[in-house]
């Protein structure tokens, strides 16, 4: 499942919400990004997340899905917000349900190494004199 | 044939988007041509090779040809996650 | 942070805790362990689970010590019932904080690996006609 | 000196512990004999070599030797996580 949304989200519900629907899940990893307070070496007042929506679902799609060929999977769940995320936010939620615990490490990993390299997603980070555009590095 | 801008693109084009309905470019090299001449600015970061294009919400290579009815999006490298 | 408890846990509420302590946490990777209602192809009705508690807590500190030398952690969480878990009810938690995902992902990995091959905890799986002592696999 | 079992193992020896006041083994491997006479169904697990001793709540290799105000601790292969 994907979510691209403005809203905060609930790890627990969200996460329940998918396991509720399994009981054949034994394992679950889940990653959580978040606003930090300093980057490149600057204060962080919050961040303005832009997205093509339409293609985030797309790309993020393919990701899970190559995910899925790749490891034994139950389930998936993938979160993004955009808008405006002040520090200590959640930005993203990648959440990977299996039998067993390998398939659940290898896939969170490797779905947020493809979001973070395709996922049509912009951070525009504001200090408090300037902002700047984030790329992620390669 | 409507051209979408994202992140800082926006702050040269001044605008979301562009919509071309005569003459349209027929490839992504004829595209960056005939945006250079609307928004020189561009051309020092086309020459840079860093932006990516995408055609109808995929990523292409520069030798696809492109069609009136195509949504294409120019954006700098991604920064999500 | 270890917690060895028979009682269920939130996990937004606990991820939460430790997430508010520090606001340069950028990344956080979690593991949930889940009771399974199929293993060793019988169906599950619940497992009652077995902990050596004070040797649990020195284990776990080691490994979790273990996780901080090798890895930039801002901060750890692990939590780990005992007593009658029903299918479908968590076991374990794993929260690994650090500034960049890599760090966080690795020693979730890390501390999930030592966790299963030397934590002194004790699986006996009751299905509808007997029960048996789990082992993990090396 | 006190003997803590866990799991499968309580049920051979019907009980969670044993304090041993006089004559104490003083390495894991006289133990091993203490306890094969308490309880011979042991014996073949000792053989077999599955199961894990832990002295002060510490993993142990077989030549400690081992003092009276000890917690000794046999357990079979742990299940966690």
């Amino acid at each position: 499942m994907i979510k691209i949304q403005k809203k905060n989200f609930n790890l627990e519900e969200e996460i329940d919400k998918i396991k509720n629907k399994h009981s054949d899940i034994g394992a679950q990893t889940s990653f959580v990004g978040y606003v930090r307070d300093l980057n490149n070496n600057k204060d962080v007042k919050y961040l303005n997340l832009e997205v093509y929506e339409e293609m985030a679902f797309k790309e993020l799609s393919k990701i899970e899905n190559n995910a899925l060929k790749k490891w034994s999977l139950i389930d998936t769940l993938i979160i993004h917000r955009y808008g405006k995320l002040n520090v200590n936010e959640k930005i993203v939620l990648v959440s990977c349900f299996s039998q067993h615990r390998k398939d659940s490490f290898n896939a969170c990993e490797f779905i947020m190494d493809y979001l973070k390299k395709d996922a049509p997603f912009w951070k525009n980070e504001f200090y408090y004199k300037d902002d700047e555009w984030l790329e992620n590095s390669k | 044939m409507r051209i979408r801008y994202f992140a800082w693109i926006k702050d040269i084009t001044n605008k979301d988007d562009d919509v071309i309905d005569i003459n349209h470019p027929k490839t992504i090299q004829e595209l960056k041509k005939y945006l250079e001449n609307l928004y020189p600015e561009l051309r020092k970061h086309f020459l840079q090779d860093v932006l990516r294009f995408a055609v109808n919400q995929e990523y292409v290579s520069e030798n696809l040809s492109l069609n009136p009815i195509d949504e294409i999006a120019i954006f700098p490298p991604v920064s999500g996650g």
